[in-house]
């Protein structure tokens, strides 16, 4: 394969060799347990607290609000259902959206299944929840609010500071699942209300199975994991030092680098937007045109199918995505895309393109000639162009 | 995922296009499970299939089976074209994923549309052939779900 | 520190160079998240599942049956708490014993808070759970019996077959910790009977932060962590690629060298217990003496308070622990030393030391030496020490 | 985990030992818990603590705030020795973790222990001195448990 183009990193992203640097030596140099008592493992105890006072740093948090997970899965789950149990007898209601990730969906319905009320708010047609849907929402027995900070299909980043505001008035705990948006887009914790919020390590170019739910303190919830004593008797399982090590790394090079890498990002990602939809009919572009996470781009091509479109781009080096990667294998089209109103076939047709800062404009040009022959090749063999071609020369 | 002669098939589909005035078209699946396929039958007077077309809106399992379909019928009687099973389909292909195994039985039903429709036409009756379903997703096969 | 002698094996080990040599290209270049389409991404798919059929095969398992977590006590917390949902109208009593990892414990107890019944067993004075207790504590809502293959801390190795087998005859769920016994002796879940079995790569020179539990066919219970449809919809999150393979290299080479590894580890040990049996005195052995794990020795001197024990090993450059790891900053004693009817006082001072191949037996010298030294030290500032002396003399 | 000074003073603990026939003796804490101390006074006819031994089984901070504790105490009078709280153990040993300041607090009620035994002993009453509690570990510090 002479062309690689690896445009998915929204689904997962290279772990920057710096980062792999920072985790080597903790495999097998400073592999001590961190609960140990002797000197050879206590330092790892430091180096882990060293990348909680990193990752505090970039949220605007306090080192011990941060606790360290296998991941955003693990963090959603957390939160919601420690949520639900630590707060179940104030309340049972539970407020989210239709968009959210399957890790947070998924965890609502099987709180539902105990017994709890969970409201899935609609979106508009960008995928933005509307704050006055949120206030509207709130009754009584609510006790959580859960709004993504930003969705990894469509790259809408939603109004987080005046959905926590609301949640920060009426004294109801606000959590965001800001996997996406972590590293991508600044956040503080405090401006935006934030009790409680999800991060993912793979997501920065860190490693994969790792991540943190930030807690505020005062934030009364227990732990999902039970066990040891670890991240002060609110986490069990021994800490994956390694992990956490390179997760604080990639934190810190994400807000290094932040500034210069999504002003790349962004130009070339509106160059990309421009010509696709300029050059390719029947295209439209999914998410909120500015409020927009950097890297995304999120199109519909009308009458041909996600996944053979898929195919085809890989066949041409270009790594994409329909949907998101964990529901790949599933016949459902995606819910974000039909959370913002698309009909069916047209939310099946839908290509994620997410960059990272190592592309240039060639790589754009050339992904979009690439788009350009394989549309027009799928749509010469789909039933659904042929009807449509028909109907417009009647 | 799939097999190197479903990836041949989805990469260099045979018998891709329409016949004008054919012989008999069917067309099955919907958007809103993500496939749909249209089969195009040119018969003959002995009805044998001379020619057979097919168009796919669909994942590469939509595909490559419609064009293995097409191609296992291509030839045959239609008679011997109602024997092509989804299986028959499936073997030519070494194998399908799990989940995709409904995309055979999707190429199985538009060749028997299109055969009914031929029939129709002609005002026949064909041994062995039932009205096609409208939509076969009912059959599909399930991933072990927990 | 010229000296350095790591025997905290049972807390966590060095992961092998080899692990790490095999999981570093899932970093930088073969990072894709193996549920994408493309092809660079479904060889990850195929990776993750060589590694699943490394560890099958060493457990006599079928690959599918195989669900990778983020460690030992998430799959301990998953067993029991998914059980106890998925099982929960079925009957609501649950079986365990006293000398379960905290992972196991804290689970049960939180499961007692939902309304389960949890029976503690009793062990022996050599840790062993009596089968016929186990037969005993039976109940007609009996759901799920979980004990240890091996415990952690006096490296006692439990009758897993013959619990296996009353198990399996009342038709009632059985799991069991393995946590420390995986890897260290031959474990085939058909013969003993076993449903659910609890695995963490960082004790067998694997990586942190990855583990799995083996879950057989036809066993329902469902998610413990929810989310994206991976791990065949059984546990969500973004595949730990890097770490999944650490853990199949980890599992292939623990297998390759257990033989040879296992019988130096014993032979080496079985000098250490016997020189410092024989040296020091008012010392005692813990745990069984033939039914133990090859690298365990896990001494109490009376008189002495672990911690100091520790620290002054420590500075000798000598790793050891007192108690499980995870409870270390904690004030109690080890549940397992009172269990098996240790008075207070001398369950703390315990001291564990588990080895590893790479020792020789200059090294049990050094160790034995450096204990005496200490031990006396520490006797000769303790008030038990002389009270105990004040009344030999009277 | 511990600071230097703490760290020095368990490794090199001052005032390890006995006194045969001391004023007074003071033991707390117990087994159960993990640590008991010992003090031993040896108080000259002018209330001045002209010498003072421990014996301590416990963790790293018990030896360690022991040693300190007696070494702030030697030399002073008793009355000066009465004011020696767990806090000035601490500060002078710069700070203890918090699961450990319950040690400092054990050494404190040595100290006082053993006054009391001495003003038994003597048949005095020392102002300010109240009878030492049999064990100290109701007052411990805990660390936010969740
Ligand atoms: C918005 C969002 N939340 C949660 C997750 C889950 O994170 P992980 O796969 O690291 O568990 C993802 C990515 O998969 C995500 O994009
Ligand atoms: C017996 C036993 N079970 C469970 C665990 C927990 O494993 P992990 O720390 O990998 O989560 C351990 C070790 O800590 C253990 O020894």
């Amino acid at each position: 394969m002479d062309k690689f183009l690896y445009l998915d990193n929204a689904a997962t992203t290279k772990t920057a060799p710096e980062v792999v640097e920072a985790m080597i030596p903790y495999f097998t140099e400073n592999y001590g347990n961190p609960s140990s008592v002797y000197s050879f493992a206590a330092k790892n105890k430091d180096a882990v607290n060293r990348q909680r006072e990193i990752i505090a740093g970039a949220l605007g948090a306090a080192p011990n609000e941060i606790y360290f997970t296998a991941g955003g899965t693990e963090a959603d789950n957390w939160a919601l259902k420690a949520t639900a149990e630590a707060y179940g007898n104030k309340g049972r209601h539970i407020i989210t959206t239709k968009i959210e990730h399957h890790a947070i969906l998924h965890s609502a319905q099987y709180l539902e299944r105990q017994g709890f009320e969970v409201t899935y708010l609609d979106v508009d047609e960008n995928g933005k929840v509307r704050p006055e849907d949120v206030e509207a929402a709130i009754r009584p027995d609510t006790i959580l609010i859960s709004v993504m900070y930003a969705n990894n299909e469509i790259g809408t980043i939603e109004p987080i500071q005046e959905i926590g505001k609301i949640a920060h008035e009426k004294g109801i705990l606000f959590h965001t699942d800001a996997v996406q948006a972590f590293g991508q887009i600044p956040i503080n914790v405090d401006e935006c209300h934030i009790d409680m919020l999800s991060a993912s390590g793979h997501k920065l170019n860190g490693p994969k199975g790792i991540g943190f739910l930030y807690i505020r303190k005062g934030v009364k919830i227990r732990s999902f994991i039970h066990g040891g004593a670890q991240e002060r008797r609110r986490r069990a399982g021994t800490e994956n030092v390694p992990g956490i090590v390179g997760l604080g790394k990639a934190v810190e090079r994400a807000v290094r680098t932040m500034e210069e890498r999504t002003k790349k990002e962004r130009e070339l990602r509106d160059y990309l937007i421009g010509r696709v939809l300029e050059e390719i009919p029947y295209t439209r572009l999914n998410g909120d045109r500015e409020q927009r996470l950097p890297n995304n781009a999120n199109f519909s091509f009308r009458f041909i199918e996600g996944e053979s479109l898929l195919i085809m781009l890989d066949m041409k080096g270009i790594c994409g995505s329909s949907g998101s990667a964990c529901t790949s294998g599933s016949l459902d089209p995606s819910h974000v895309l039909l959370a913002i109103g698309l009909p069916h076939e047209i939310a099946h047709g839908s290509l994620r393109l997410t960059l990272n800062e190592e592309f240039e404009k060639e790589d754009m040009d050339y992904v979009v000639e690439t788009l350009k022959e394989i549309v027009k090749n799928l749509r010469s063999m789909s039933p659904l162009y042929e009807d449509f071609m028909k109907k417009q020369n009647r | 995922m799939y097999t190197e002669k479903v990836m041949d098939h989805f990469q260099h589909p045979r018998n891709v296009g329409e016949i004008e005035n054919a012989s008999g078209v069917g067309t099955v699946g919907n958007a809103k499970c993500g496939d749909i396929m249209r089969i195009f039958l040119d018969i003959d007077e002995n009805q044998i299939i001379r020619d057979v077309k097919f168009k796919t809106f669909g994942c590469g399992a939509a595909v490559a089976t419609s064009s293995m379909a097409t191609e296992l019928v291509k030839g045959k009687s239609i008679y011997d074209a109602l024997k092509v099973t989804n299986k028959a389909v499936m073997e030519a292909l070494d194998g399908l994923p799990p989940v995709k195994v409904h995309c055979s039985l999707l190429a199985e039903e538009a060749i028997h549309a299109a055969l009914w429709d031929y029939a129709e036409k002609n005002g026949i009756k064909i041994e062995g052939l039932e009205k096609p379903k409208s939509d076969i997703h009912e059959d599909e096969e399930e991933e072990e779900e927990y």
